[in-house]
């Protein structure tokens, strides 16, 4: 039910705690936390940066979010991203899917990651210890990922 | 007609602008089409754009493929696959 | 890495915090949590019961557990089920996985909330606001969510 | 053979009671003999464990089926199927 980019960090206890106050018809609750790692290819990191197109990144999301709300029966659904600049361990992009059940809330957490992750129009940029780095190339895989859930993901 | 181009990541920093408000010559009716154009304006957009098979492209802050028409946009970025999550 | 039955409550986001702390080689955080919810079968419920056998509650989760350990790359996980007298909207369950890819993370948590929904020794009974309840009754659909894991579901 | 017998959930309370310590009948080599011994143990055993197709057994903490030995068993659960989670 909601969707936000942003340069500061999150709490996800703060956040799944925020989406079931008060509320008793929640089962279950699946959430995604996505960190920085410190090393990529071997390599030492000091820092990523993350550009994002604004406007088309909220609206992305939001298509995203209820494409999943459409799918599944889900009482509360969240996504956070980050943007700028990271250190290592920093949190990156959170999810959250609520449901009575917990198949749906997984499955509507896995596909959430999956769309975002083909989909949404963030780029990452490394910066490793020596001094190297540059854009992260995408991954076969995550289009790979996405595809399973069916036709509406090579929109 | 007269549009505002955006780039992003490696095309933004390899083109050294982040936009540009433009006029598109007339004949230039798909994605595809304005993929080719790009690659005709210099050295720099030549060596973005002949790697077509790389290049996204979002007309007004939705995904399009190459087939897509660009008649009546208003906003049109091309960037690399997405990277976030 | 970790299995806990209690009475008190948890902190979704301290476990993961604590879980986190000082590292910088986790890419993917899985959590689930489960929560009590306020009507059961169209009648509002005013507590639940969680009994278990002590023991072996912990000896199944920690098998559980390795076997998850087995199956995919995990760098952490935990477990924390409560026992005892809960409310409508209480904490009952989290499980926690993390890795370095989300698949691995995702894949691993839903698993290990199947295993204990099947073989965990736990037992609810309800209290319903009109003085009814009772013991809650096995779902099928449980035992068929583990069979997708495995011949190993049918020890 | 004497064991200790565990009761959870609502075969605890159909018994009224948690636990007992009992020298079982020798001839009894499966978690099958078990079931069919406890339900001619009078006339709240024979409710419970009637149901057969219901009850769950443990050895010694772990999940045994109805062929499982329960010979050397120090700990022998019955119990209904599980509903954690």
């Amino acid at each position: 039910m909601g969707v936000r980019v942003q340069n500061a960090d999150f709490d996800s206890g703060g956040e799944i705690a925020a989406l079931l106050a008060g509320r008793t018809d929640i089962g279950a609750v699946v959430t995604f936390t996505g960190l920085m790692r410190g090393e990529s290819h071997g390599k030492a990191l000091t820092s990523m940066t993350l550009e994002h197109y604004p406007g088309m990144t909220e609206a992305e999301l939001a298509r995203v979010e209820s494409e999943a709300r459409a799918r599944w029966p889900l009482q509360a659904t969240l996504i956070v991203h980050r943007v700028g600049i990271l250190k290592p361990g920093d949190n990156i992009v959170l999810v959250v899917a609520a449901s009575l059940h917990r198949h749906a809330a997984f499955d509507a957490a896995s596909f959430l990651m999956d769309y975002l992750k083909s989909r949404a129009p963030f780029w990452k940029k490394e910066l490793a210890l020596d001094g190297s780095g540059g854009w992260v190339d995408a991954r076969e895989s995550d289009d790979v990922a996405v595809q399973r859930w069916g036709t509406a993901a090579s929109r | 007609m007269t549009v505002r181009l955006l780039y992003f990541a490696w095309l933004r920093e390899k083109l050294g602008r982040a936009e540009e408000i433009i006029a598109l010559p007339p004949h230039l009716g798909t994605v595809a089409d304005i993929l080719a154009w790009q690659a005709t304006r210099g050295p720099e957009y030549e060596v973005v754009f002949t790697r077509t098979g790389i290049v996204r492209v979002a007309i007004d802050q939705l995904h399009a493929d190459l087939s897509a028409s660009i008649s009546g946009a208003r906003e049109i970025a091309f960037f690399p696959p997405v990277t976030g999550g």
